[in-house]
């Protein structure tokens, strides 16, 4: 692990790292009960646990830097600074959600803010960050994109050509593995042949690094030199996030794939957030009461935006036939 | 004596009875069993929505084994060993994936045997999922077939019973040419109806009527067929008697049935859940209005869904989707057509 | 003045003339130059048939660039680049590889806009090579437009003319959707226009009325709309007129021009080079007997390849292309058509 | 280099190795010849220069073993002992051809041979041969598959996963890149963005090794050995050949890409023929006079097959639909 540079960083960078964390962990929390209870339609997959790998990267983007996500996207959208109201309502498909309720969960967007989109195509995120990156790199503007890929991923056809044509147009652009140990049902050390994704970044010319997934300061670090390399004309990285999620692989699943326990474990002694606290609050960087107060304050938002999303407008009939191409 | 079933048991049945019948066949896609080096249960999924569940704890890792997720390795796979002495049904978890592995399809397995002067067999069969209904969204509604049948050289598969669903499917792994079994995943359940416990094959190009009537043919596909059926109640209701051609297999296409009926009725509506543009319904319209023009008494209309991506939201989605009151209006109006 | 030049020319023309323009317009495709990394010339291919040469010279590599065999990244790359402030231009060298990159086109570039909430704008051009006649055999010979027309949220723009091909790839490029641009290999030189040298947009969704006639209508597209004007030729001769249609663009069509011919025609034959189930030749002519029913005379006929993968032997690849010969005798049929 | 097995190879097989790689040879050259002369149909690429790759992996290989090939397929197919006058008519899209007429150049296959085909698509035949590899580890055969692919394809998504698949699965399979310098115009040290392929296979969980193409001792003995390793359940390989190619990409090509005197150099100081013929008779293994004696058969046999060809029967009307489907 490199020397500690996401313990430098200020205390309100810090405070809004975590407050990005936790609202990533109570947004997936209630999803899952408003799901349980019936209230949200759709294939839903949820990201807690694995919030520090959104956060510790995004949290050295800016709305210009762009993201490609996966089907597991609410952590990445939130990190990257989507609206939080706007997620919600279009998980319930309202015509005020983020996509107009055209998307829904696995298709979350907002170009705005450099997030450019969920996806449902496993594979289908890497070749579109390159574009992202290509842009940046033609038009000169110092930006970089981010593609994060699972486990399961990772094997796909597209993500591995990918970095082999990032690599030989020295793209600004990181590949970021969540090896959260499962694609679906499937274990990780089983499908990807080579064992731990990071040793395959030789084969793509291009440096790679593994890192604590559990801990934001290990993902931030890594993050931070990957990105200032792309910036700086470096070209590509591969950064491999190990940890696990704390649910199913999506709303439903009884995970009886898993080790008994494996998740009650994970939940007492890997949380990111109990992580993250302990270190701030141990090295003097902040204190617990800052950290409460931040999640008192998400919960509160939370509460507002699950009652906004149940109340919020449904689409119109001309929605269904509107935006599939552009009119002049 | 029959039982009644679910399309989704008939099909787990029929993979159960034509593994047990041919040793040759073999299973593969991602997560057919599920739990493929994982701590806990080897089975834990039988598939994403539990369709190839109990086949592996039965016929071992040997035969029946979760894959990677790489599309195109698993139908190459597939098709490779197709051609090398194995019967091989792969599944590709939803047909929205073509994208990633369509090659191995339409250039590979589709062509084969012609490009080869006739020396090749490729005995595969490739299950995937279908359709909206879900609110899956864009990328996990799709039909798609269309673009199947388009290509010559592989058989399209569309069942809308149980009582088909086991006999197409074992006709399929029979078969020796490549064949896309298309499953809508909506009628996994929804679908209910009588399936003999004992194997039989349902033979490709052979239509079924699903329904008699004289006022007008109603061709539709899949999960349409119902919808079709619930619009011939209600107009049966007013009088208006509905035929109902289910093609069960779109490639080969039993065109002798279809115009058969429309020389009957002389009225045709075709109702696909695919999109609009280049799709069965106008395949068969087109159809038609070239061999049965003569019988032709009013326009041959088509219930497709509009010309966009599936959308998400509840009742948007509800809208896309062909519904029994728009298929009975576009009935309604071809049998009030005055010329 | 306007000069008369061919295809090639027409589509090299046009790229140089928007590059100028818009300094956000980027090219890339394999060997689209042709030299990366190689000790010889940079651009030694100018593409693999030459339709891009001296683009790199002129514009740099940072605007020209040749990159490696993988389909996948090239798209996704003009694609997200797209979404990013650049207009990208991708060469997907024939459609026949569609297979390897077809989720990049389909699943991500058609839906964003609609699964985005009419949020994204994607501004990326795919040119690709159609069509067989050159010997190329089955995967190198195909024409697959079908497929992308299938697919909402990509127009497809399938020139007949070098003027339509300059106007229509410059409108591509200005235009804020997914445009595939389809370009028939034998085009290239065998058809030679005028074409003005200045830039100049031909519209999408507007068919070009290439002859008139009362007696048939002919819908052609691309090579085809040649092969008609030559039975059209050779049907003057015997007294009847054809009207020929080119629509130019198949996603949008133009569907008040072809139905306003069959209104007055009253005869349809539509005539397509894609293989002939779910082709745009059933999509025109379902189209026609839905909306124009009353209007017609005859049966409506189809003219298209059998449905067979495209054969390597010059007399077989000959016999599957549409010739101007069938399509004589199918305006023949319909014009004698008796009920 | 691994020490010479081949060099132990029988008088009978030595001369078996030469002759098949003199028969590609003059097939190819005889081919360009003809393409020159307007005689040849459709799309053609010529293998001369490379002889030594198909002929020292197909030495170990029975009929029961399959390769896949790419559209540069003729010295493959001969290789895997496909009838070269049967290759001649297909190639004249003659009905006698080996696929009736009806695949030409970049088609040709014979399934009873174990020749898969040659392929249009770059990265078509990896996934293949992963089935055909499957088969035989399903059926117990003892039997493996290779798949030949170009310095391009090995960029190609499907040909990286498939690398992944075949690992996962330890399946008997090879996987031969035949490293000529160039895709169609494109420099391999440019397009490989790790430089050598051979740097691919730790990511992949396989052995690799590289080996000099102009020398068939050296492709043979690596391809023994990986044929060995994966007959015995050992799993797949990644064999690099490095070379080149001594026309340009497919007939027609100008070659302006090319170094000046590239060529001239190839085959004057690196031409396979040559090189195995100076090695077995330096070494005593077989003498001039028998190797002149093959050369004078052979080109005995192409006279009688281009004749062959010319004259060959053409397709039928008939044929234009016959073999889409199976009929019953
Ligand atoms: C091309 C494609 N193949 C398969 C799927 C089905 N699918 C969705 S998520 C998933 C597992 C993904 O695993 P991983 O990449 O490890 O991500 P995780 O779910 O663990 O975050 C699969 C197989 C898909 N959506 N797209
Ligand atoms: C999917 C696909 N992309 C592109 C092509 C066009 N193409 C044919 S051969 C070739 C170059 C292949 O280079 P390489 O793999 O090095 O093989 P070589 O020709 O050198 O033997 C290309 C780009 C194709 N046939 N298929
Ligand atoms: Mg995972
Ligand atoms: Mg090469």
């Amino acid at each position: 692990m490199t020397a500690g540079r996401g313990m430098q960083l200020s205390r309100e960078r810090l405070l809004e790292a975590y407050r990005s964390m936790r609202t990533i962990r109570d947004f997936e929390e209630r999803v899952h009960e408003e799901f349980e209870a019936g209230n949200l339609p759709g294939f839903v997959h949820l990201y807690a646990g694995e919030e520090a790998s959104a956060v510790g990267v995004c949290s050295h983007l800016d709305d210009g830097d762009r993201i490609c996500s996966t089907h597991r996207g609410h952590g990445h959208s939130i990190a990257k600074g989507c609206d939080v109201e706007g997620m919600w309502k279009e998980l319930h498909g309202s015509s005020e959600g983020l996509c107009g309720g055209k998307g829904g969960s696995m298709h979350v967007a907002d170009l705005s803010k450099g997030m450019m989109g969920a996806n449902g195509i496993v594979g289908g995120g890497p070749p579109l960050a390159l574009g992202a990156a290509m842009a940046a790199k033609t038009l000169k503007t110092g930006k970089v994109a981010v593609t994060f890929t699972g486990d399961g991923g990772s094997n796909q056809g597209t993500t591995f050509e990918s970095m082999n044509f990032a690599s030989v147009f020295r793209l600004p652009v990181l590949f970021v593995f969540e090896n959260n140990g499962y694609a679906e049902a499937t274990s990780s050390s089983w499908s990807v042949a080579c064992g731990d994704i990071v040793n395959r970044a030789p084969a793509f010319g291009m440096p790679g690094t593994q890192v604590d997934g559990f801990d934001f300061f290990s993902v931030h670090d890594a993050a931070g030199e990957a990105v200032e390399r792309a910036r700086s004309g470096g070209g590509p990285t591969l950064i491999e996030v190990r940890f696990g999620r704390f649910y199913g692989h999506h709303e439903g699943d009884n995970q009886s794939y898993r080790a008994a326990g494996e998740v009650d474990a994970l939940r007492r002694d890997r949380d990111c957030l109990k992580i993250f606290r302990r270190r701030v609050t141990e090295a003097g960087l902040l204190d617990d009461a800052g950290l409460d107060a931040v999640d008192a304050d998400v919960a509160g938002l939370m509460d507002r935006c699950v009652e906004a999303a149940r109340a919020a407008p449904r689409p119109t009939p001309d929605q269904l036939t509107a935006d599939v191409y552009v009119s002049y | 004596m029959a039982r009644v079933i679910s399309m989704r048991k008939a099909i787990n049945e029929a993979l159960f009875q034509v593994m047990e019948e041919d040793p040759t066949v073999i299973l593969l896609g991602e997560d057919i069993a599920g739990g493929e080096g994982s701590p806990g249960d080897d089975d834990a999924w039988g598939g994403d929505m539990g369709i190839t569940k109990g086949l592996q704890p039965r016929f071992g890792k040997e035969r029946v084994m979760d894959t990677p997720i790489s599309e195109s390795a698993i139908i190459g796979t597939a098709v490779g060993a197709a051609t090398s002495g194995l019967r091989p049904v792969a599944e590709l978890m939803f047909v929205d994936f073509m994208g990633v592995c369509f090659d191995q399809i339409m250039n590979q397995a589709a062509k084969f045997r012609y490009m080869f002067g006739g020396k090749a067999r490729t005995p595969v069969v490739i299950r995937t999922q279908i359709g909206a209904g879900y609110n899956a969204a864009a990328q996990h509604s799709q039909c798609l077939y269309p673009v199947f049948a388009h290509i010559p050289g592989i058989k399209c598969v569309v069942p809308s019973s149980a009582y088909d669903a086991k006999g197409l499917l074992i006709q399929a792994v029979r078969d020796d040419d490549p064949v896309i079994f298309f499953e809508h995943k909506v009628l996994y359940d929804e679908v209910r109806d009588d399936v003999p416990e004992e194997m039989y094959a349902v033979p490709f190009g052979e239509a079924n009527i699903v329904r008699e009537g004289s006022d007008c043919t109603i061709v539709a596909i899949a999960r349409m067929v119902h919808k079709a059926g619930e619009a011939a109640e209600a107009l049966a209701g007013e009088g208006v008697e509905c035929e109902i051609v289910d093609p069960r297999t779109i490639s080969p296409l039993d065109e002798d049935a279809i115009l058969e009926s429309v020389e009957q009725t002389g009225r045709l509506v075709v109702v696909d859940e695919a999109y609009p543009r280049c799709n069965m319904a106008a395949d068969i319209a087109a159809l038609a209005a070239r061999e049965a023009f003569g019988a032709l008494r009013a326009p041959v209309r088509t219930v497709s869904p509009p010309h966009t991506p599936v959308p998400f939201a509840p009742e948007l989605e509800a809208a896309f989707i062909p519904s029994a009151g728009k298929i009975a209006d576009a009935v309604r109006r071809t049998v009030g057509y005055a010329a």
